[in-house]
């Protein structure tokens, strides 16, 4: 997020799209309720389903599911048709205005409606709404990123953001919810192929010295690696012959399992660590234990990049040994020893090698939380990014075309699959479906179906239904309610007996190879 | 005597010396009249506080920074009437206490336990070293900042690493 | 700003702040039941209150805003009785159920009880006895112990904007009703805010009391908020999960998974020993076996296919330090930028 | 015999004679003490910094463990220090009950002084009749508390419980007996030729030095101070009872036994007065915010119930400010620095130990003397290490 989460309140209007932030970021939709109803914020919902958010929007837009570049350039196209962008701002602090406003031409009103079926005069109101606010935030998730299109997508809201000056202000921003809780932290330290710690890429060649420098060691990584999608592509073609999984569960959280299961049965050796025997851990040839989040120390950054605390309460089961210790002790059978042996260690390594990281040690956590860039120890922290400036100087806009999903309904598929949380589980299931508690909350899978639809194949509440995709089929109940619109369907992905990602397409973003969850074409039927 | 004999005898010895009066029986010093004070109550015939009874050392951290850190309460005696006096001296983490004890012999292990224990220091303290605990002991145990299981709680103690003196 | 004497002690807050809290912000602490940080005023316990201006009506201090030269007094020995006769009122049916209780120990109404010093207040069963109306399979309420404060309805309408249960009001009858079963999400904010033991949790009864658990200040593992909570700890096993309004960005508030879902923690299932797959089935091996094994494929794939031949995923579940650690083992030990993890997920 | 050139000799921390973990590093010109630098801190258990952290109920088992040889006396320093504190007034009972233990632990204390006094110095007997005679006050201890070495009888606001008829007879049993074992501890003692002679001149220290070295107790008395906390600063209803403040003179060693003996009559006194005029009443105050309301209430009140509840889990509440408050323990003058902050626990527990200023004051005492005598100074003075060292 480029700004921290209560700078809500302090926002004018408040656009969320793409996010069901009440099931899925329940604290952050607090705040968004508290900003509505005590300040007087106005909300507004563009989603295709009909999410809890809608019932405190100032008004909600329902486009059709994949169109997002569609009408953020439709509300665009209508901002400066009517002259409120923030024309200063611009000026000052941005490019590439002029190549956009061209590009905008073509995104009438009237073409705009005619692609993602909101009315004209809901997309006047919505232009109007934000443009004439100031500051107003943007909130987005994964139906805006899990598309072919997911990059292009988050290019547009930031173009919108811009275009009316809400990028580096209190209250305003361009704010990504992130669904698990280090994700931010797992990209800031370089669990990605193209990036060390702190995004250095590993392009540059000064970043590859330094870090083969402060490692010890000949290579300087020159080559980006492989994304998750690529490697299980390249490990059928033997590409890949190893893996080594720390705390993932990608047969039943990538897109279509049954591919996956094909890719990771060509590997020659699988090693799966893990504080369950997942999906993903039976296939493997080495288990390692692992310890949750309750039995070791370390620290987490949250999506408002603020770093903080994981503290040990309770001893791990077992001969389950801490994961640094498993690195530690494998890396020195490999003939190389780890200096940093624990938690306190390794941040001060890291913060020796991260200038963004740079000032935070866990002493100043163990009183305050710091939001990087925090590049030395008297540092604040930065709660708000692009203050003043934008991090690469001038922030450009980019003139961004529409392209339709990978999949459209057609005859033999005519329904939408979407997927994604519902509120009392999280992924994969293996930490929510344990113990009772929340099992009672929410026991199994439910296809979210329009009435309309629901008449349409002759099912009622509680039913059992086949889903069918190109790629397979499975079977869920029903729950009939108008939270999906008509032609749409919504499966979560958290049940092992209902995995919906046999039905997903392995379809991707060419840039972030991000896979296309929100849409694939189904077929429904009454199961017998 | 009455506090406000005493009082008034400091005041003829040592004008300025009392910061205050709180109560009954005590009085805080200002820092830099405090070894002079201190010798008057001991010397004075008509005061005559000559036993150190205790002297008590309080980590004031919580008032920090209104105040000095430490609070160190010094328990006077005078054996003639057997009347109790407590005095009060603040001093901040950096201040060098000046030592009595060239004028009670009582005071040389009660400011060894407050050095050893609060980490304050005495100046012209003829012995001034760690007496409860061991001479490479790192911290200050009764510091509202030091952890009550101690540093390094969960870890095998090695005996053999104490250096004696 | 306004300024106002309270107890003889000179204030100056902004205006529309109330009594109550210009008092706490003095140091000086108003006994009240139904106050809560969080919440807007209630002023249903009656506790809070104090007198203006000499005047002996008492007014309710969570309410009333501080006005300009206005002089308080917080504790006579008018307003102490009165308190008294109101605890009392309160009392007068309260379940005899503290040995029982989750709450006691860290009860508010015990330690109001404590700090007024009541005594005499002997249990009269109701004629009527309520029924447990509200109740999820992770929240319990428990209706002889409610107090009638008010401060779960206000927090479920003014933190949630759920509006799942309300106050039935008729006199001593009163209790908790639930409006719309459905739209209760269990949260458990209102758990989180009952000052007594009303409304407790489903899961962790009888498994601990307050003053025997080891309190743990961590990070939710869950969703990327970064909720701040604590995990009660006894005997080496997390028995609950609590929160602290003034830390981290939740204040206080967390979601069901947040506060509910730390079973898996100790959980039966989990793995407690490396495996060794051997002839399709996994058997269990010791650490030096298992890494030994690991580390020779490793090295032999490596060896023979090169480095890039090996791929790792790391997680979006595991620390920094833990994520810092997986990308340099593949990197500087592996030799491979083969490292990803599923932030696309 | 070539002087000039001396031996350093280490006594302790195991040494039978420096009863407990004392080490005393001494050097020696021939057999005469030249130096004498004592080691402490082997029994530190940081009983101050515990106490910070438990609630004041809670502390008072920490305050039998300074003084063990005489646990109920450091009761009461403990417990009326608090009492200060917190402005509780005990009922006259709760005070006449507290008077009879903390004598009966002061007669304990001198009775394993007695017998391992007299035991170092070659005088095998006595210890078999002191203990012999302090076995009954266990028994005592015992039958009102349920311990025997450490009772921890005393609480906030009063005593644990009411007296027993058995105790009231044990009590005066021992008040009828002990005064004749007295005398038998005379008879074995206090005119034995061997005794005198290796006590008289031993270990002199002058009234003046020994308030200089903040010596408290019997050892300051011996020297000729009448400094006695039980009549200057009177507490727990001392004042009520008719008892003398012996006093020695040369403040040797021999000043220092006899100045003890005389306080074991004097205690005695203590006690047949107490127990004779026990007044009737309650043996703890009333106090919703200090006593635990009774079992029987709490099964049908409901404020008692959460009263209780209050008061074992967290404790009586002590107000933000600072008391000292000394009694006369076995050994000196006991003192307890409390500073509160409002909450249940103390911010700070100083204790005033009055062995710690024996300990300190050894190297004065020893100099000079011959290594032997050293034993029957350190004897002399009785220090307990649990409460140098705390």
């Amino acid at each position: 997020m480029t700004n921290p989460i209560p700078d809500l309140l302090k926002s004018e209007v408040i656009l969320t799209t793409g996010t069901n932030t009440t099931e899925n970021h329940p604290i952050i939709a607090n705040y968004i309720k508290e900003a509505v109803t005590k300040r007087g914020a106005k909300l507004l919902v563009i989603d295709p389903r009909r999410i809890a958010l809608v019932d405190s929007a100032a008004l909600w837009l329902r486009p059709r599911p994949g169109t997002d570049v569609c009408w953020i350039n439709g509300l665009m196209h209508i901002i400066i048709k009517e002259g409120l962008h923030t024309k200063d701002y611009i000026e000052e602090r941005t490019e590439g205005f002029d190549e956009l406003s061209a590009h905008l031409e073509e995104f009438t009103p009237e073409y705009v409606s005619s692609i993602t079926g909101i009315s004209q005069d809901d997309l006047f109101a919505a232009a109007r709404m934000y443009a004439g606010a100031s500051p107003a935030s943007i909130l987005y998730a994964m139906g805006i990123t899990q598309h072919i299109t997911g990059t292009d997508n988050v290019k547009s809201l930031a173009n919108l953001a811009m275009l009316c000056g809400n990028v580096g202000v209190t209250g305003g921003g361009v704010n990504p919810l992130r669904g698990q809780n280090n994700v931010q932290g797992a990209c800031d330290m370089g669990g990605l192929p193209n990036v060390f710690t702190g995004y250095q890429p590993v392009l540059n060649d000064d970043a590859g010295n330094k870090f083969a420098t402060a490692w010890g060691v000949d290579n300087i990584f020159a080559k980006p690696g492989l994304t998750v999608t690529e490697m299980f592509s390249a490990a059928e073609k033997k590409q890949v012959r190893a893996m080594y999984v720390m705390g993932e569960n990608p047969v039943l959280s990538d897109p279509d399992k049954s591919h996956i299961e094909h890719c990771i049965a060509s590997l020659d050796f699988l090693v799966v660590q893990d504080i369950f025997l997942t999906e993903t851990a039976r296939l493997a040839d080495v288990v390692f234990p692992a310890t949750c989040f309750a039995e070791k120390d370390g620290t987490v950054t949250n999506t408002e990049r603020q770093v903080s605390r994981v503290k040990k309460a309770v001893d791990p089961p077992g001969d389950t040994r801490e994961d640094i210790w498993i690195l530690n002790s494998l890396s020195a059978r490999m003939g190389y020893e780890m200096s940093a042996r624990t938690a306190k260690q390794i941040m001060e390594e890291i913060a020796k090698i991260t200038p963004s990281y740079g000032g935070i040690s866990y002493e100043r956590l163990e009183n305050e939380r710091l939001a990087w860039p925090c590049p030395d120890e008297d540092h604040p922290g930065t709660p708000v990014l692009h203050v003043g400036k934008f991090a690469r100087g001038k922030g450009r806009f980019f003139a961004i075309k529409f392209i339709p999903p990978f999949e459209s309904p057609d005859s033999e598929y005519p329904f939408l699959l979407s997927t994604g949380r519902v509120m009392a589980h999280y992924h994969t299931g293996t930490m929510t479906r344990r113990g009772t508690g929340l099992n009672r909350i929410s026991p199994e899978s439910l296809a979210e179906i329009n009435p309309v639809d629901a008449e349409k194949l002759s099912i009622s509440d509680g039913d059992m239904v086949s889903i069918t995709s190109r790629r397979g089929s499975i079977t869920v109940k029903a729950w009939i309610n108008k939270r999906s619109q008509p032609g749409m369907v919504f499966v979560p992905f958290h049940f092992h007996e209902a995995p919906v990602n046999l039905l997903t397409s392995t379809a991707i973003d060419p840039v972030a190879k991000i896979p296309e969850f929100k849409v694939s074409a189904v077929r429904i039927e009454k199961a017998s | 005597m009455d506090i406000k004999g005493i009082v008034s005898r400091l005041e003829k010895t040592d004008p300025g010396a009392i910061d205050r009066v709180s109560g009954e029986n005590e009085i805080t010093l200002n820092f830099n009249d405090f070894n002079k004070a201190m010798q008057t109550l001991h010397d004075d015939k008509s005061l005559c506080f000559d036993m150190l009874v205790d002297i008590v050392a309080i980590d004031r951290i919580d008032r920090m920074p209104q105040s000095h850190r430490f609070d160190l309460v010094y328990i006077l005696l005078c054996s003639k009437d057997f009347s109790r006096l407590l005095v009060r001296l603040a001093a901040g983490e950096d201040n060098e206490v000046p030592s009595v004890s060239s004028i009670w012999a009582s005071a040389d292990w009660a400011e060894r336990e407050v050095y050893d224990l609060m980490g304050i220091t005495f100046s012209g303290h003829p012995n001034l070293r760690r007496i409860l605990t061991w001479k490479n002991f790192e911290g200050h145990p009764l510091r509202k900042d030091f952890p009550l299981e101690g540093k390094d709680f969960d870890q095998q103690f090695d005996t053999t690493s104490i250096e004696d003196y | 700003m306004v300024s106002a004497t309270i107890d003889n002690r000179e204030i100056s807050v902004p205006e529309g702040t109330t009594i109550l809290e210009a008092a706490q912000k003095a140091g000086i602490d108003i006994p009240t039941l139904c106050h809560h940080k969080r919440l807007p005023p209630i002023g249903s316990c009656n506790m809070c209150i104090v007198e203006i201006n000499g005047n002996t009506k008492p007014v309710n201090s969570c309410n009333s805003p501080v006005e300009e030269g206005m002089k308080v007094a917080t504790d006579t020995k008018a307003l102490h009785e009165q308190r008294v006769v109101n605890l009392k009122k309160i009392l007068k049916h309260h379940a005899l159920d503290c040995p029982i209780c989750d709450k006691a120990g860290e009860c508010d109404l015990q330690d109001v009880v404590y700090r007024l010093g009541v005594t005499d207040a002997p249990f009269e069963p109701r004629e009527n006895p309520r029924i447990a109306e509200y109740s999820t399979s992770l929240i319990r309420y428990w209706p002889e112990r409610c107090i009638l404060c008010q401060r779960c309805v206000t927090a479920c309408n003014a933190i949630k904007g759920i509006g799942a249960i309300d106050i039935k009001s008729d006199g001593d009858d009163g209790q908790i009703v639930v409006v719309d079963a459905d739209k209760c999400k269990s949260c458990g904010e209102c758990l989180f805010v009952c000052p007594t033991g009303a409304l407790t949790e489903n899961l962790s009864r009888y498994k601990g009391r307050p003053w025997l658990e080891n309190r743990v200040e961590t990070t939710c593992t869950y969703c990327g908020c970064g909720c701040q909570l604590q995990l009660k700890v006894m005997d080496n096993r997390v028995i609950g999960v609590t929160t602290d309004v003034d830390r981290g960005v939740n204040q206080g508030s967390l979601c069901v998974k947040g506060r509910f879902g730390y079973e898996f923690i100790g959980d039966e299932n989990r793995l407690t020993t490396p495996l060794i797959k051997e002839n399709g089935e996994f058997r269990e091996a010791s650490w030096d076996e298992a890494l030994d094994l690991t580390a020779q494929k490793f090295s032999s794939i490596k060896e023979e296919s090169g480095p890039d031949s090996i791929a790792g995923l790391t997680s979006a579940k595991c620390t920094n330090e833990e994520n810092y650690l997986f990308q340099k083992f593949m990197r500087a030990v592996i030799g491979t930028n083969n490292v990803d993890h599923c932030a696309r997920l | 015999m070539a002087e000039g050139k001396t031996i350093t000799l280490n006594m302790g921390p195991h040494h039978p004679a420096t009863h407990g973990v004392l080490r005393v590093e001494v050097e020696l010109d021939g057999e005469i003490i030249v130096k004498a630098t004592p080691y402490i801190g082997y029994l530190h258990r940081g009983i101050e910094k515990l106490a910070e952290s438990k609630n004041y109920q809670q502390a008072i088992p920490l305050s039998d463990r300074l003084d063990y040889a005489s646990a109920s006396a450091n009761n009461m320093g403990y417990c009326t220090a608090v009492e200060k504190l917190m402005g509780i007034e005990v009922p006259k009972r709760a005070q006449y009950l507290r008077v009879i233990m903390a004598e009966l632990a002061r007669i304990m204390g001198h009775h394993l002084w007695i017998g391992t006094h007299a035991l170092d110095i070659g005088a095998m007997t006595v210890i078999f009749y002191a203990f012999r005679d302090r076995e009954m006050i266990m028994d005592i201890n015992e039958e009102i508390a349920g311990y025997r070495l450490t009772p921890t009888f005393f609480r906030i606001g009063g005593v644990a419980a009411d007296t027993t008829p058995d105790f009231i007879k044990k009590v005066r049993e021992f008040v009828k007996w002990f005064p004749k074992a007295l005398q038998g501890y005379h008879t074995l003692l206090t005119e034995n030729k061997i005794w005198t002679t290796r006590t008289m001149g031993i270990g002199p220290i002058s009234a003046k030095d020994a308030i200089n070295a903040g010596l408290t107790g019997p050892s300051l008395r011996g020297s000729g101070v009448a400094y006695d906390i039980r009549k200057a600063f009177p507490y727990s209803s001392y004042d009520d009872f008719d008892f003398k403040i012996p006093v020695g003179e040369k403040g040797d060693v021999y000043d220092r036994y006899l100045v003890r003996m005389e306080e074991f009559a004097q205690s005695i006194k203590i006690i047949d007065q107490a127990i004779e005029n026990l007044p009737e009443g309650p043996v703890a105050i009333d106090s919703p915010w200090i006593t635990n309301p009774d079992l029987v209430s709490v099964q049908t009140d409901i404020s008692e119930l959460a009263r209780r509840f209050v008061l074992h889990t967290k404790g009586p509440v002590g107000p933000d400010k600072e008391v000292y408050h000394a009694v006369e323990g076995a050994k000196g003058e006991l003192g307890f620095y409390l500073v509160g902050d409002g909450t249940e626990h103390p911010f700070r527990m100083k204790v005033r130990s009055p062995c710690f200023y024996l300990a300190s004051a050894l190297p004065r005492l020893l100099v000079g003397h011959m290594i032997a005598d050293a034993i029957a100074i350190i004897g002399s003075i009785d220090v307990v290490l649990g409460e140098i060292d705390r």
